[in-house]
C-alpha cells in the first residue's frame, strides 16, 4: 500500500508540473527554442569547416552533448526554484511525502530531456551532415543519457533551490558532476556512430547505466535530507 | 580534552620528519632512470600530495555522512575542513604536476585525462564552497553541502578510475601496476613512503588545528545564548 | 471527505523550545502544547516570534534548542510522518498561480492519498465563501482575499489531526472573517488548534493562550 | 537638470544592483565559474584536436564567443526576472524612471560582462594555446564587444521578465539577436589573433560600433513601453 | 525631507472609470477623484475590485474605459510625470530582501532625487514602530509585520502628493495599526490620500468613501 501510494502522489507531482507547465507554456518549448538558436549558432560558425576524418565521431559527439547539456541546464533548474520564488516551496513540503515529490519532478525532467533530445539529435545530424551508423545503439545512450542527466540534475535543483534561491549557482554544482557523465555520453555516442553493432555501445552504456544507478541511489537518501533541510 | 596541552609534542616530530624527507629527495635517493635528469624527484612531493587529495575528500565524506546521521555541527566544520584542506592539496599536486609536465611532456598543460579529472574534481570542490557561502542558515548549510558532498563523491570514482582509463594517457600506471608488483628503486621507495606518511601527519595535523579553531567558535556561540 | 486523521487525536508538546537567528535569540525556554478540542490562540507584537513558534511546531524550522513532540495514543509519532496529521496556513505559503482553486485543493488531496471530487471540494470552497462562478478561475487572477480563501481551504482539506493557522483572516473582509470563525469552531472539537495572530477579535477564539513578548 | 538627475538615479540603480548581489554572492561570481567549467568541457573535449591551422582562429575565436555567450546568457537576465520575481517590479516601477532602471542595469551587466571576460580570455588563450598578435585590438574589440550584448541583452531581459516570466525565454530571444553580434564579434577577435596592427580591427570595430549603437538607441525609445507595458 | 511635492497639491480625478478581464467586468463607470487634505476610503468585500482601483489611479493597470487624470494647479499631469507625485503600498509590492530598511529608503530616496540622510530614514521607520536594532538586518529576515513597515516608509518617503494604500494595516499589531492611523492623519492635511481596506477600524478615517460591489 505504501508503495502503490507513493506511485499515485509521484504521478500528482508530475500531472500537476505538466499541467502548469503547458498553462504557462513558454517554459516547456523555452528549453527546445534555446538548444536550437544554439543549434544554428553552432553549426553556422563551426559547420562548414572541414573537420578530420578521423577527428569527426569525435568531435561531433561532443558538440552534440555540449549542446544538449545547455539547454537542459537552463531549464532543468526551474523545476524547484520555481516553487522557491512563488512561495509554494512551503505549501508542497508540507503537504507530500520527499520521494513524491522528488519522483515526481524528476519525471517531469525525463520527459523534457527526451523532448529536447528527440528534436536536437535528428536536426543536428542533418546540419552537420552527421551520419550515424547504429541508431539503435545510439537510441539507448541517448535514453539511458537522459535518465542519468535528469537524476543528478533533479538532485541538484532542490539543493540549490534551498540555497538562498539563484539559478546561475545550479550551473555551477552540476557542471563539474556531470562532466564524467558526459564523457561516457560522449564516448557511447561516438561508438553509436561509427559502429552499426549494437555491441559496440555496451562498455559506455554499462558506465552510463552504472553512474545513473549511483546517482538515482544517493538521490533517494539524500533528497528528504535536502528537501526538509 | 587536548585543548589544555598547550606544545603537544608531535607537530615538532613531524617538522624534524618533514626536514629529513625533504633532505632525503634530494640527497637520498638517487636520479630516477627514464626521467630527464634530476625532474624525477618532484615524485615525492607530486605523489603524496596527490594521495593526501584523496584521502581528505574520503576524510569530507565520512564526516559528511556522519553529520546527516548525527546533526552535529562538529561533523559539519570537520567536513569542511577535510574539504578546504583537499582544496589546497589538489592545487598542490596540479602545481607539481604541470611543473613535471613541462619537464617531461614539453608542456605545462596537455589535456591528459589525469590532468581534466583533478581539473574538475577542483571545481566539484570549489563547488562545494560556492554553495556553502550561499546559504546563511547553519544548520540548513551544514545539511545540504553535505548532501552535496556525498553526491559529489559518487562520481569522484568515475573521474579517478574511469576516466583516466577511457582515454588513453600519457601519465605513469598507478603505483601497483598490473602486475601486483612494485617497479621502483629500493631507495626511491623508502623515500617516498617516507613522504607519503609525512603528508599525511601534515594533513592531520593542519586538520586537527581546523577542527579545533571550528569547535571554540562554536563554543563561543553557545556560550553567548545561554 | 472521510479521512484517517479525522478520528485520530493529536497532542502537540513543545518543551523549552529556543530558537536562534544569528545572535538573536528569538524564542527561549518555551514550553506549552496543542492539545487536542482546545485552541491555542499565540499573540504577541509583530516580530515577537509567532510565526517561527509556529513553524518549529510544524516542523519546517528545527528549533535551536528543546524538543517539540507529536503524541498519538500515548505514542510518540516519528517527525517524518508529522506532515500528514498537520494542516498549515500561513503569509508565507502560497497556492499554485496557475492551476485554478478546483485543480489546486484536487491537487493538495492527491498527495495526501484522498479521493476528492470536484463537488466536495466545491463545497469546501464554499464554505469558505469562495463562490461557484470563481471555481474555474487561475488563482494568479485571484485578489488578495480570494487567495486567502484557497490557502485556508488547503490546509483543511484532508481533516488533519493538528491545524496550524497563521494569520488566518489577513486579507479577508468581515464575511471571510466569520467563515474563518466558523472553521476554527468546526476543527475546535476534533483537532489540535493553534492560531497565532495580530487581530483582536481573532483572540476571542482562545481556549488557552500564549502570550509572546519582544 | 535632468540629466544630471538621470545619472544620479542611474547610479542609485546601479549600486543597489551591485550591493544586492555581492550580498548574495553567489549570483556575481556564479557567471565565471559556469563560463570556466565550460570552458574546460570544450578545451577539454575539443582542445587537443588538431584543427588545421588555416581554420584556427576563426574556430578558435568562434568558440570563445560562444562560451562567453552562454557564460552572460546565464547571468545577465536574472537582472529583470528577479524583480519580478521577488514582487519588487511594481514598487521600482513606481518610483524610479524607465531609463534611470534601464542604465542602471545596463551598468550592472556591462560590469558582469567585462568581469567575465576579462577572467576567460586569459585563460582561453592559455589553455587552447590561442596566440593573439594584436592584443590593443582585442581588447578594444572586447570592450565594445560587452557594450553591445549588454545593451541587446538588457532589453531581451525586460521583455522577458514582462512575459508571463520565464528566465529561459531570454535565451530565445536574445540568440537571433545576438547572432549578427556575435557574427562581427567573431570577425574582430579573428582580425586581432592574425595582425598585430590595430588597423586590422577597424572594419570589425565600426560594425560593432554601430550596432552596439543601433541597439542602444532602439532601446532608450523601446525600454519605456516595455518597462510601463 | 524637504521635498518639491511636500508644496504641491495634486487632484485625482476618474471618470466613467471601467475596467474588464476577459468576459468580466470588476469596475464599471466609476466616477470620483481623491481630494487633497482629504482621505478617500475604498471599501467593499474581497474581490470587488479595491486594488483594481488603486492599480487604475496609481497608472500600473490602463483601464479599459474612462479616463484618471492628475491635476496641479488647473494644470494637467501628463502620465509619464504621475510616479514622481505618487506614494503607493499594496500587498503585491515587495522591497528588496538582500538590502537593510535604511538601504532600502535610501535606495527610494535617491531614485526621487532626494538627499536622504540615514538618520532621517531612521526617524521615519521609529515612527512607524521599527525599531533602530532592527534597522541593520536585512529585510529577508523579517517578520510579516516588520516588512509591512518598511513597505509604508517606501510610500511616504518623498512626502508625496497622492498617497494610495491598500490594506496598510495588514499583518500588522495594534501598535503598528495606530502608527498608520496617525500617518494618515499627518497626511491628510497636505496629500490626497485613498487607502482601500477590508478592516473594519480603518473606515473610520474616511473623509469621503467609495462603496463597491461584488
Ligand atoms: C598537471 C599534471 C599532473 C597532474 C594533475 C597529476 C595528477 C596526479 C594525481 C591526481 C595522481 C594520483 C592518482 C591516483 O591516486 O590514482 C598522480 C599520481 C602520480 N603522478 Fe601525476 N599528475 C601530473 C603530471 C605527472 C607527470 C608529468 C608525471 C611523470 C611523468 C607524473 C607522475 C605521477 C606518478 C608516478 C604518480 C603515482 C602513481 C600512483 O601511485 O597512483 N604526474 N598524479
Ligand atoms: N530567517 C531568519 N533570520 C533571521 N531572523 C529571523 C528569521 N526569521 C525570523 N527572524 C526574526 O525573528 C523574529 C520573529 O519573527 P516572526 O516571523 O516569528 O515574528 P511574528 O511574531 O510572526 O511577527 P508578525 O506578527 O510580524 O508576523 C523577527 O525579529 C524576525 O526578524
Ligand atoms: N489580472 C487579472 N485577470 C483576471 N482577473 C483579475 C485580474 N486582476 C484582478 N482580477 C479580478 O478582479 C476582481 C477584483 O480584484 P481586486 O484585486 O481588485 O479585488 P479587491 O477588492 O482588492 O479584493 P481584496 O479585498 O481581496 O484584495 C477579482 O475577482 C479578481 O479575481
Ligand atoms: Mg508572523
Ligand atoms: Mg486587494
Amino acid at each position: 500500500m505504501r508503495a502503490s501510494s507513493l506511485l499515485s502522489e509521484s504521478l500528482a507531482v508530475l500531472g500537476k508540473e505538466l499541467t502548469s507547465e503547458l498553462r504557462s507554456r513558454v517554459a516547456l518549448n523555452a528549453v527546445g527554442l534555446f538548444a536550437l538558436t544554439t543549434l544554428i549558432a553552432v553549426a553556422y560558425q563551426i559547420g562548414p569547416y572541414k573537420i578530420e576524418e578521423a577527428d569527426r565521431p569525435h568531435l561531433l559527439s561532443a558538440l552534440l552533448w555540449i549542446i544538449l547539456f545547455f539547454g537542459a541546464t537552463s531549464g532543468l533548474a526551474r523545476v524547484f526554484v520555481k516553487e522557491e520564488d512563488a512561495r509554494t516551496a512551503k505549501t508542497l513540503r508540507l503537504a507530500a511525502r520527499p520521494l513524491a515529490v522528488f519522483f515526481g519532478k524528476l519525471g517531469f525532467n525525463l520527459i523534457l530531456l527526451l523532448g529536447l533530445e528527440s528534436l536536437v539529435v535528428p536536426l543536428y545530424c542533418a546540419l552537420m551532415s552527421y551520419t550515424v551508423e547504429g541508431v539503435a545503439g545510439l537510441v539507448l545512450v541517448m535514453a539511458c543519457g537522459a535518465v542519468a542527466m535528469a537524476a543528478s540534475s533533479t538532485m541538484v535543483a532542490a539543493i540549490i533551490a534551498r540555497a538562498s534561491g539563484s539559478g546561475t549557482l545550479f550551473a555551477i554544482l552540476t557542471v563539474p558532476l556531470a562532466l564524467p557523465l558526459l564523457v561516457v555520453l560522449i564516448q557511447g555516442t561516438k561508438a553509436a556512430a561509427t559502429s552499426a553493432a549494437l555491441a559496440a555501445v555496451i562498455p559506455a552504456l554499462r558506465a552510463i547505466v552504472s553512474l545513473a544507478g549511483v546517482t538515482l541511489v544517493a538521490a533517494v537518501y539524500l533528497f528528504p535530507v535536502v528537501w526538509h533541510d | 580534552m587536548t585543548e589544555r596541552k598547550r606544545f603537544p609534542w608531535w607537530p615538532w616530530a613531524l617538522f624534524a620528519w618533514m626536514a629529513v624527507v625533504i633532505w632525503a629527495a634530494f640527497f637520498y635517493a638517487p636520479a630516477a632512470k627514464g626521467f630527464k635528469g634530476e625532474s624525477a624527484r618532484i615524485v615525492f612531493f607530486h605523489v603524496p600530495q596527490a594521495w593526501v587529495a584523496v584521502l581528505a575528500f574520503c576524510v569530507n565524506l565520512v564526516a559528511s555522512l556522519r553529520y546527516l546521521r548525527r546533526r552535529d555541527l562538529v561533523d559539519d566544520a570537520r567536513a569542511a575542513a577535510a574539504a578546504r584542506l583537499g582544496l589546497v592539496f589538489s592545487i598542490l599536486a596540479t602545481v607539481t604536476g604541470s611543473l613535471f609536465a613541462k619537464v617531461m611532456w614539453g608542456s605545462f598543460w596537455n589535456w591528459d585525462p589525469r590532468e581534466v579529472s583533478i581539473a574538475i574534481l577542483l571545481l566539484v570542490y570549489a563547488a562545494y564552497f560556492a554553495l556553502r557561502e550561499a546559504i546563511p542558515d547553519d544548520e540548513r548549510r551544514a545539511s545540504l553541502s553535505s548532501s552535496y558532498a556525498v553526491l559529489a563523491f559518487v562520481t569522484m570514482p568515475f573521474l579517478v578510475f574511469v576516466v583516466p582509463r577511457i582515454y588513453w594517457s600519457l601519465h605513469p600506471d598507478t603505483l601497483i601496476n598490473s602486475r601486483g608488483s612494485i617497479d621502483m628503486e629500493s631507495r626511491m621507495f623508502q623515500v617516498l613512503m617516507g613522504a607519503l606518511a609525512g603528508f599525511t601527519g601534515l594533513f592531520f595535523w593542519l586538520y586537527t588545528l581546523d577542527v579545533r579553531l571550528a569547535k571554540v567558535g562554536l563554543r563561543r556561540r553557545q556560550r553567548e545564548e545561554s | 471527505m472521510i479521512c484517517f486523521a479525522a478520528v485520530t487525536r493529536v497532542r502537540v508538546s513543545f518543551e523549552k523550545v529556543g530558537k536562534r537567528f544569528d545572535t538573536r535569540t528569538v524564542l527561549a525556554q518555551l514550553s506549552g502544547a496543542v492539545e487536542p478540542g482546545r485552541v491555542l490562540v499565540v499573540a504577541g507584537p509583530n516580530g515577537s516570534g509567532k510565526s517561527t513558534l509556529l513553524n518549529i511546531l510544524a516542523g519546517v524550522i528545527r528549533p535551536s534548542r528543546g524538543e517539540v513532540r507529536y503524541r498519538q495514543n500515548e505514542e510518540d509519532i516519528p517527525r517524518a510522518r508529522w506532515f500528514a496529521h498537520l494542516g498549515v496556513a500561513a503569509p508565507d505559503m502560497a497556492v499554485y498561480d496557475e492551476l485554478t482553486a478546483v485543480e489546486n485543493l484536487m491537487f493538495f488531496a492527491r498527495l495526501r492519498g484522498l479521493e476528492a471530487r470536484p463537488d466536495s471540494i466545491g463545497a469546501l470552497l464554499e464554505e469558505l465563501g469562495l463562490g461557484a462562478r470563481e471555481h474555474g478561475r487561475h488563482v494568479g487572477t485571484y485578489s488578495s482575499g480570494m487567495k486567502q480563501r484557497v490557502k485556508l481551504a488547503q490546509a483543511v482539506i484532508h481533516e488533519p489531526a493538528v491545524l496550524l493557522l497563521d494569520e488566518p483572516s489577513s486579507n479577508l473582509d468581515t464575511a471571510g472573517h466569520d467563515a474563518v470563525a466558523r472553521l476554527v469552531d468546526r476543527f475546535r472539537s476534533r483537532a489540535a488548534v493553534a492560531v497565532a495572530t495580530n487581530d483582536p477579535r481573532e483572540m476571542a477564539w482562545s481556549d488557552a493562550r500564549i502570550e509572546l513578548a519582544l
